[in-house]
Parts: structure tokens; sequence; C-alpha cells
């Protein structure tokens, strides 16, 4: 009870966060609770139990994308950093939340948390978990399983991290004009 | 000078191993040489960068220091929580330009800090010998106006201050 | 020690409260400052305090007084960085000047 | 004991609804970075206290001393960038 208690309050945070974000009226505040917002979510992943997938969120998420973003604040006008927001669309309003209540309803189907029987808990996950150590002796089944088990989606996964870094330095290197 | 540097060096790296084993939790070989190596390499690259004005520092005094410091936030804590549950929220909010006799820098740091952590004032610029104070009422500065601070600070640095 | 944990806990949330409803009641950005100072120093202390002795002495005791003195010597420097940006920048305090 | 430990969680949660309040509607910037570092502090604890909650504080200390590190990060370079640009 209390669990679903507290796991409501943060996603109340995160809510009042995502919305705040969008409604204050300079970009510097946006990029604040922007930060905020990504650490409730780390916050969410802790009490998930997912404390990896927490500890990325929290770093990248809420402290270097924050830095990030003030760094491009830095090279904008200052005129440029208060938003001028037109009114949102008709569509918007109306879509969206539709959107909401049809992902709410396809929640529904998904299986409780921690049920011991539900699909990815009977599937591969208690091999990795008994046979990881034994497999690849790394101590954290995390990290086996995504840099031994599967290598090569890692492997992709950060070529194409490097190639947008690499387009983003080439599109922002200083032509001499 | 060189045996300045190397003591220093030491002392860094053995803070940084501490830091390495409380946060590893691993006592096996292999990890504690990785931290010992790591702690070296960091302490290498990084002893150069530090200020070597390290005057007579008493790591003893600092441990009178400390407890006094904190005797001093749980009091006046216990006055800001008063003043600010108080229903008529009695401030009198003032900026306070105080004068210093301390002369290390690292001193200066630790009595700004020390000025900051406590509840009611905070430092609000350092120029030179000159602290820069917001305090949220005349109680809650008392302890940096009459000195008290300040001296217990010279006396981690085994200076005289002379108000 | 549970004892003597769950009191400092407890004494350590009502100074985070007070410390939330200065907050709210203060008028102006210098003096928000003393109150998440309070919140920073003696509440947190006292809640980290509480939470190492209920892990009891071992290394998770030693863990958590790590990030208790990355409290300790980070916030003062943020609230101070903070402050100054403010007062540079030109955010006037309601206060008086004294020498 | 786990039960007191979830009301501590609670209330926490709440304390942070609190300082968010302030970082929406603090008047100046200086509010907002001010509301942020309480925040921050708040969730440090929070993390450790579900550390302790799930028993193992090991892991969950980590989030919170890296979480620590780059909030300092974050709040130099909001400093520094707000005294070079003198205001917003």
């Amino acid at each position: 009870m209390t669990y679903a208690i507290n796991i409501a309050l943060l996603l109340l945070l995160i809510v009042t966060a995502a919305s705040a974000t969008f409604l204050v009226k300079e970009l510097m505040s946006s990029v604040f609770i922007l930060g905020s917002y990504s650490f409730f979510l780390a916050l969410v992943w802790a009490w998930l139990g997912a404390v990896d997938v927490a500890f990325v969120e929290a770093v990248i998420g809420a402290g270097l994308a924050t830095v990030l973003f003030l760094v491009t604040l830095f090279d904008t006008a200052p005129k440029d950093s208060r938003l001028r927001r037109p009114p949102p669309p008709l569509a918007g309003v109306l879509g969206l939340p539709l959107l909401g209540v049809l992902l709410l309803f396809a929640a529904n189907d998904l299986p409780s948390l921690g049920d011991p029987s539900s699909p990815p808990n009977v599937h591969i996950s208690p091999y990795y978990l008994q046979q990881s150590y034994a497999d690849t002796l790394t101590p954290n089944v995390v990290t086996s399983v995504l840099m031994d088990y599967r290598g090569f989606d890692t492997l992709i996964e950060t070529v194409v991290i490097f190639t947008a870094g690499i387009a983003c330095a080439l599109l922002l290197k200083e032509t001499k004009s | 000078m060189k045996a300045t540097y190397l003591t220093q060096f030491i002392m860094n790296a053995c803070s940084l191993f501490a830091v390495w084993l409380v946060l590893s939790g691993r006592y096996d070989l292999p990890h504690v040489m990785i931290g010992g190596i790591v702690a070296c390499g960091v302490a290498w690259l990084n002893t150069r960068l530090q200020c070597s004005s390290v005057h007579h520092f008493s790591l003893g005094r600092l441990l009178i220091y400390a407890p006094w410091l904190l005797g001093r936030i749980v009091a006046s804590s216990l006055h800001i929580t008063k003043v600010i549950l108080s229903p008529s929220l009695p401030i009198a909010p003032k900026m306070i330009h105080y004068q210093m006799h301390l002369k290390p820098e690292l001193a200066i740091v630790l009595l700004g800090n020390s000025i900051t952590l406590t509840p009611g004032t905070i430092t609000v610029e350092v120029e030179g010998d000159h602290l820069l104070v917001h305090a949220l009422d005349e109680a809650s500065c008392e302890d940096l106006t009459s000195g008290r601070m300040e001296r217990r600070m010279a006396g981690v640095f085994k200076e005289e201050a002379s108000p | 020690m549970d004892i003597l944990a769950v009191v400092l806990i407890v004494i350590g949330l009502f100074f985070l409260t007070v410390g939330a409803i200065g907050m709210l009641r203060l008028p102006d950005v210098f003096t928000r400052s003393h109150a998440v100072s309070l919140t920073d120093s003696l509440g947190a202390f006292c809640l980290l305090m509480g939470l190492a002795l209920y892990q009891g002495v071992g290394i998770n005791m030693l863990k958590i007084l790590v990030v208790l003195a990355l409290l300790f010597l980070l916030n003062p420097v943020i609230a101070h960085a903070t402050i100054r940006a403010a007062y540079r920048v030109g955010v006037k305090p309601k206060a008086e000047e004294h020498p | 004991m786990n039960a007191f430990f979830l009301f501590v969680l609670i209330t926490l949660s709440l304390l942070i609804l609190v300082y968010l309040y302030r970082v929406i509607q603090g008047p100046t910037v200086f509010d907002r970075v001010l509301g942020l570092n309480g925040m921050s502090t708040k969730a440090i604890i929070l993390v450790v206290v579900m550390g302790t909650v799930f028993d193992r504080v090991d892991m969950f200390v980590d989030i919170s001393t890296g979480y620590a590190l780059l909030n300092l990060v974050g709040a130099f370079a909001v400093a520094k960038f707000l005294e070079q640009r003198g205001g917003l």
C-alpha cells in the first residue's frame, strides 16, 4: 500500500515537472525543471529496483544534459532565451489526452510488478542470473549481459552514438568565412 | 620544496585510496591494487594544481573546531527554526562588512564555508581580507561580529588574531 | 541503537520540514538561502546520521558517512556560488547595510 | 521498521513537492537554482533511505554520490553563466 503511495507521489512529481517545463516563460528555468524531471525519473527507476538505469539517468539526464543545455544557452542571444509561445493547436489539446488514455488502457495488460510467472521472468532471465558468473566471470549481471551476451548490440549502439557525436562536431566546427 | 611536494603527494594519494576502499567495498587483491594505482595516478595529476601554502595547519585543533562548529550549527538552527515557525516572521535581514585578520587562503576558505554552513549567515562575497555576509537577524550573526568564530579559526592555524 | 536512529531520523525530518516552510514563507532569495542551509546542514546531518546508526558499524555506515561528508563540503560552496551570482547580477537584498 | 522508512520516503517526496513549487513559482532565476539545490539534497537523502528499505545501501550510495558531484557541476555552470551574462 505505502509502496503504491510512494510511486504515485513520485509520478505526481514527474507529471508536475513535465508540465512545468512547458509552462514556464524562460528557457533557463525550463532547463532546470527538465533536470529535476530527469532526477524524479531516476528516483522511480531506483524505487523499481533498476539501480543501474537510475544511475545513468541521474548522471546523464539530470547532470550532464543540464550542463549541455546551459552551454548551449551561453551561445544564444539574451532575447532568444525568452519563450514566445503560440497557443497550442486544437488537435494537440484533444489528441494527446486521448493517446494517454489509450496507453493507460494498454498498460492494463502488462504483468504486475515482480510477478515470477510473467514472460520476461521465465524466458531467459533465470539463465542469466544463474549462469552469468560461470560463463563470463563478471560479478555484475547487468554488465555481463550488456558486454558479453549482447556484445554486438552494444558495439553497434556505441558506433551509432559516436557517429552522432562526430556529425555534431563537424556541423558545429567554426567555418572561416 | 621537494619535500613538501612529496608529503602532499603522499597525503593526497592516501586520502584518495581511503575513499576508494570505502566506496568499492571489495577487498581482494586485484581491486585493491587497481585502487592503489588509480589513487597514485590521480594524485600525480592533481598535486601540482593545489596551492602549496599549507601553513602551520594542525589537524588536532581542527578536530576540536569541528564539534564546536557543530554545536554552533545546532544552536543557530534552533534559533532559525523559532524564527521561521513564529507567525509574525520576525526577520531583520542585514548585510555585514567584516574585516578579517586571517592570512592563509585555506583559513579564509574554511571560515567562509563555516559561515555559510551555519544557518542564519551566508557568505556573499570575498574580496581580499574583506567578507560580505548576509545575516537573517541580529542574534544569528553574533558569533561572527564578536570575532569568536575567527579566533577559533585562527587557533586552528596557530595564528594570532588581533581583533 | 535502533531507538536512537529513529529519534535522529525524526529530528532530521522535522528540520527538513521547517526548511520547506521557510522556503515558502521567507520573502527573497537571500533569506530563503538561510532556510536551505538549515535543511542542508542540520536536517541532512541528523537524517543521515540516523540512517548510518541504523546500519550498524560496518562498510555501509562508512559509505553513508562519505555521502554526509560530501554534502557538508559541497553544499556551502553551491549556496555561496548561487548567492554570489545573485548579488553580482544585482538582485537587491531587502537588508540594511552594516559596517 | 519498514513501514517507518516508507513513511520517511513519503514525507521526503512531499517536501520535494514543496520545493518544486518554489522552482516553478520562484520570481527570480536564483530562487529556482536555490530550490533545485534543496531538492537535490533531499533527493540524495531519499536515495539513501531507499537503499535502507531494499537493504542494498552500498549500491544506492553510488547514485547519491554521483548526483551530489554533478549537482555541484550544474550549480557552478548556472552561476558562471549568469555572472557572465549579467542576469537573464
